[in-house]
């Protein structure tokens, strides 16, 4: 468990997400590819915090500011899949066009 | 210190999982197939038009949404418990603070009816 | 030899059966309740046995075959009915005829199952899914994502929601004729949006009720009223343990079951069970809902009638009733809860009753009209099924509230005529 | 090698595979529970790198927003258990390229870069650093977080409320259908075919 | 050496767990046979012949399960009760996992057993399972946060969030004294958590069973073995928490716990037998709408308490 095999684990999970968020029709899925990017940063940010850091707080804030965009991300991404769901009964990004008019 | 009691952690969970697949386990199991009347869901008798997976209206979605935002808050609650003692006065302003945010959200909840199942 | 140890202390336990109540079936689910030997469950899939009590009407054999294959074997199938057993199952069901010997039985040929002297029942139903691999699109037969029979069943649709604006997907299934759910023999389809029930369509009505005995005798000859009030408060005091049992209180429900075999004139209905336990069942849900309105109203007879306000009884007809200060219990608000309370209240009266009855020795006159417990009975005109208010009450309720309602009505018919001739076997 | 790296390894490749597999299954529920598993594998990383309080806080916010997530996808998701095989996917092979390419740059960062090695101390209490930090140094940061997650409190309900800003949800709905297989067909069909008209823009 | 011990004391939770099952279902057989005034047998003897019953009865399984969810989600509910156990001290010297942030990770605990629960009543694609696990949902996020409320309350005075601090700050007065809101509210989280009497919503009577009516056997034996384990689990941390887990007088600590978990299961159970279930609607706006603000209301209790 060194740093650069940390690293690469989350370098992986933020190419996975990259695929998913960029590959994914619907917004759910889409923002689980969000989701899974974040998941990688925060793994990255803690390896830093904890071995290169020397356990400097800022690292430790840095993860939970990068869990409180995944929450709002979530919160907001679903409120707006709802809303926009209840106005065209759509939940894929290609039968949104009509907002971008 | 901690890697110790994560090691116990880690024993639990496998003693305790591996325990509960040797309950659950039925030997032979593979080898009989259940037949298909015994398999359909049960009605009373009734039978289903379609899959019980489907799209299903979760009445409660707006809580939901709110409880996203609520568990953040509580994400920073945690290590301020930890200090309040220390910091004194500071901290039981910031408590202030929280309790005050956190009771608009269910004020504002509660008046829009986000903790009626639609 | 462990083997056998566990085997002898599996033996000891009470055996979980799935009863399927059908005509005059109602004494032996009662005398099955109260057996030691077995404990009823409210699905096949944990059941080792199957009691089919009662005689089953034409129409639902498909659905008692279907259940009957939801037991999963080795099962045993106990027979207790007028009906002859059906032909496949000849050689394995037990068939009982008393009917508190049922529970006993039933665990011996469990046991003897088991132990390998009994062969289990053969399945009535073919071994088939429900709907055949068809080899096209992925072969469910069907194209694109919502096609086909997936898995031998097909994809549910969208459809406008009742109560907000979002369209998804309804649950549409038959419920019944067997389900613990509903009355003896119904069937429904429902449609569910979320929880919320959208469509109740009375598929088949509830099989004809059989009273105790005593209340057709009270039509043509002077019976004890101690018996007949007695007879009266065991049957509200069975329904009131079923609304327990629905909501989540069994034990008080058995309590129930067990004092209302073995009831004394006099005691008081707080004896049986905690007062305060039966006025929780304001607080459950659909408690408040369930109101019956307008034209629908005068089809309410007996305690439903008088959960609403309504004092009509035909007990106040009887001199013998009359003597004794009779004066009939009402409610206002008509609802689920007031109906629970109404049995509660009813019972307690009837108890009540009995012991000034018993005292007087006061016997009924026989005018033609009994009020039974669920309502006016007359020769002439038998209490009518009501099960095709429901889906005006049932509509736009969750679903746990539509069962409360449910369960607070007496929805089946009464069982009139052939009773008549029945009535001197003395059920 | 020692118990640490085994257990490393172990939930490295766990997450990386649920990973993986969040956007391989059909069963929508399925994927937000895989999406879970790989958040609670870093989770468990996080504790073995001695973040035992976010890695225990991974647990219990992704728990509840994957349940969350699991119940959009029953809402909204047209055959949310993947009964039916299907592929929602766009620009796949764009998308490939850029995940490989990413990872590729960022695993090279990761192999060739300098990074102090500063461990750390024995004895060093992470909750009570952080809960300084936040009454210290960061109650900024601190405190605007806790004003936006108000505003996102009032935001999702307006907008997922029945009665939120834009008046009654049920207005201009029809009654439903009492009788179940009248009109409705699959609306989100006629939507997408309706967006076709119009040029596309992919981001 | 260490590895023997490691071993030795993991063994001991799971122990605990089986034991501690058992003694729950055989509080529950005996409250349930002062209930209905009937003794059908020994009430120490029915669970095991219970289990042993279900130990050889038939299999079931539905049409398209989520296989992998069905045999999971028995076994990991189980896992997660005893995890739940492992995190509390036995004496001082005697605690299986002293984490240092142990009531975070039990405020972890709750939310993934709401999942599992979700889990086990989607995986058999039956209709009455799922709506009974859609409805579990509901309780299952609203009561979490009165949970995490409740257990900051009590890690304030601590300055900790480790189990076994919190234990030692209980030497002289317990919480349930310092913070009589806390117990009761917490009482609810362990009802919801073990979906017990009045919260059971995803096994209830008025779904022929829910989630349980499509099991059968050794996966009914499991589950039901877990949901025992998990108010043993919940008990535990609930003495630990608020009665003052193994301190007291003469007894030797771990005694003095046991009594404590056993009193709170025995106050659960029957608590369980005397209130109906409440209506899953109305349960989410009295959570939200009055658990939460009374379980604030108990933390700045606690803060300004503390401060003193």
């Amino acid at each position: 468990m060194t740093l650069p095999t940390l690293l690469i684990v989350s370098a992986a999970l933020i190419g996975i997400g990259i695929y998913g968020t960029l590959s994914q029709q619907s917004f759910v899925m889409l923002m689980m590819g969000l989701e899974l990017i974040l998941n990688g940063a925060m793994l990255a940010a803690v390896s830093f915090w904890a071995l290169t850091a020397a356990g400097a707080p800022e690292g430790q804030l840095l993860t939970i500011i990068a869990m409180a965009v995944m929450a709002i991300e979530m919160a907001m991404g679903f409120a707006l899949v709802v809303a926009v769901y209840r106005a065209k009964q759509a939940d894929t990004t290609e039968a949104l066009d009509g907002l971008k008019h | 210190m901690e890697l110790k009691q994560l090691l116990v952690l880690l024993l639990v969970v496998i003693i305790t999982a591996g325990f509960g697949f040797w309950v659950q386990h039925v030997p032979g199991e593979s080898k009989k197939s259940i037949p298909w009347p015994q398999r359909a869901p049960f009605l009373g008798g009734g039978q289903p038009d379609t899959h019980a997976w489907s799209r299903f209206h979760i009445r409660y979605y707006p809580m939901t949404l709110l409880l996203i935002a609520f568990e953040m808050e509580m994400m920073f609650m945690y290590p301020w418990a930890v200090v309040y003692v220390s910091e004194g006065i500071k901290a039981l302003a910031e408590m202030g603070m929280f309790l005050g945010i956190l009771s608009i959200g269910i004020l504002y909840g509660w008046r829009e009816g986000a903790f009626k199942w639609q | 030899m462990a083997v056998t140890w566990l085997r002898r202390l599996a033996n000891q336990a009470p055996v979980p059966v799935f009863p399927v109540v059908g005509i005059a079936g109602e004494a032996a689910l009662e005398a099955l309740y109260l057996s030691p030997a077995v404990t009823v469950v409210q699905s096949p899939k944990r059941a080792r046995a199957l009691a089919v009590m009662g005689s089953i009407d034409y129409r639902d054999q498909q659905a008692l075959r279907r259940v009957h294959g939801q037991v999963p074997a080795p099962r045993v199938t106990a027979w207790c009915s007028a009906m002859a057993v059906p032909q496949e199952l000849s050689g394995s069901a037990i068939v009982v005829d008393a009917t508190d010997q049922l529970g006993q039985q039933i665990q011996q040929a469990v046991h003897s199952l088991d132990a390998g002297q009994q062969s289990s029942d053969p399945n009535l139903c073919p071994d088939q899914p429900p709907a055949p691999w068809k080899g096209v699109g992925d072969g469910h037969g069907g194209e694109g994502m919502m096609g086909g029979k997936p898995y031998g069943r097909p994809m549910a649709m969208p459809e406008d929601d009742l109560r907000d604006g979002l369209q998804l997907d309804p649950l549409v299934f038959s419920i019944g004729p067997f389900s613990p759910l509903l009355p003896p023999g119904m069937a429904a389809k429902v449609t569910l949006h979320g929880d919320v029930i959208a469509g109740w369509e009375v598929l088949s009505r509830p099989y004809e009720l059989t009273l105790p005995a005593v209340f057709y005798q009270a039509l043509e000859q002077p019976v004890a009223v101690a018996d007949l009030e007695l007879a009266r408060a065991a049957f509200h005091i069975r329904r009131l343990a079923a609304a327990l049992q629905l909501n989540g209180l069994g034990a008080h429900a058995r309590r129930l079951r067990h004092h209302a075999v073995e009831l004394k004139p006099g005691q008081s209905i707080d004896d049986l069970v905690n007062a305060r336990v039966l006025q929780s069942l304001r607080w459950v849900a659909g408690a408040g809902k369930g109101i019956v309105h307008d034209e629908n109203w005068i089809r309410l007879r007996g305690p439903a009638a008088r959960a609403g306000g309504d004092a009509r009884d035909a007990r106040l007809n009887d001199p013998a009733y009359v003597a004794l200060g009779f004066e009939p219990v009402v409610q206002k608000q008509g609802s689920c809860a007031a109906r629970w309370k109404q049995w509660r209240d009813e019972a307690g009266q009837a108890l009540t009753l009995a012991a000034a009855a018993a005292k007087a020795r006061a016997m009924s006159s026989p005018s033609g009209a009994v009020e039974s417990p669920v309502g006016e009975l007359t020769k002439s005109t038998p209490p009518v099924d009501i099960s095709d208010l429901m889906p005006s009450l049932l509509v736009g309720l969750e679903w746990s509230e539509a069962m409360s309602v449910l369960a607070s009505f007496d929805m089946a018919a009464v069982r009139y005529t052939d009773v008549i001739q029945l009535q001197g076997g003395g059920e | 090698m020692s118990a640490v790296d085994i257990t490393f390894y172990i939930n490295a490749a766990i997450a990386i595979y649920a990973g993986w597999r969040v956007f391989v299954t059909d069963s929508m529920v399925r994927a937000s529970f895989f999406l879970l598993i790989s958040f609670l594998a870093v989770g468990v990383i996080m504790l073995l790198l001695a973040a035992v309080y976010l890695g225990v806080a991974l647990f219990f916010m992704m728990a509840v927003e994957m349940m969350v997530m699991a119940l959009f996808m029953v809402m909204f998701m047209m055959n949310p258990a993947g009964l039916n095989p299907m592929k929602m996917v766009h620009q796949e092979k764009v998308a490939i390229a850029a995940g490989v390419v990413a990872f590729a740059a960022l695993s090279a960062v990761a192999v060739f870069g300098e990074f102090p090695s500063r461990t750390i101390p024995e004895g060093w209490q992470p909750v009570v650093s952080l809960g300084h930090e936040l009454l210290g140094d960061s109650m900024l940061v601190f405190e605007s977080a806790g004003v936006t997650l108000l505003a996102t409190m009032i935001a999702v309900v307006m907008l997922t409320s029945h009665r939120g800003r834009y008046g009654d949800a049920n207005h201009g709905s029809r009654p439903p259908g009492l009788e179940p297989g009248g009109d409705p067909a699959d609306k989100p069909e006629e939507t997408e075919e309706g967006g076709h008209h119009h040029h596309h823009h992919h981001h | 050496m260490t590895s023997t011990l490691l071993i030795a004391s993991a063994c001991t939770v799971l122990l605990a767990l089986l034991v501690g099952a058992y003694c729950v279902a055989a509080i529950d057989g005996a409250i349930t046979a002062r209930v209905t005034g009937q003794t059908p047998g020994n009430p120490l003897l029915i669970p095991l012949q219970n289990a042993a019953r279900l130990w050889h009865a038939p299999h079931n399984e539905t049409e398209t399960p989520d296989r992998p969810a069905l045999r999971l989600a028995p076994v990991l509910y189980l896992v997660l009760a005893a995890m739940g156990l492992a995190l509390v001290p036995w004496s001082r010297d005697f605690v299986p996992v002293d984490l240092t942030t142990g009531i975070v990770f039990w405020g972890a605990i709750e939310p993934l057993a709401t999942v599992l629960v979700f889990l086990k009543g989607w995986a058999p694609n039956a209709h009455f399972p799922l709506l009974g696990a859609y409805r579990y949902v509901s309780l299952g996020l609203s009561y979490i946060l009165v949970s995490m409320f409740v257990l900051i309350g009590v890690a304030l005075p601590a300055e900790s969030l480790q189990i076994s601090a919190v234990v030692d700050t209980q030497a002289e007065l317990w919480n349930v004294v310092r913070q009589p809101l806390g117990l009761p509210l917490f009482l609810v989280v362990g009802l919801g958590v073990s979906f017990w009497g009045p919260l059971n919503f995803i096994d209830a009577d008025d779904l022929h069973g829910g989630a349980a009516s499509e099991e059968a056997g050794r996966v009914q034996l499991l589950w039901s073995t877990g949901r025992a384990a998990m108010l043993l689990a919940f008990s535990a941390i609930a003495a630990s928490a608020f009665l003052g887990g193994w301190h007291g007088p003469w007894l030797p600590g771990p005694v003095w716990l046991i009594l404590k978990t056993l009193a709170v299961v025995v106050l659960l159970v029957i608590l369980g037998h005397t209130l109906p279930r409440v209506s899953p609607e109305r349960f989410l706006t009295i959570a939200w709408v009055i658990l939460l603000p009374l379980s604030f209301l108990s933390l700045a209790g606690a803060g300004v308490e503390a401060l003193l």
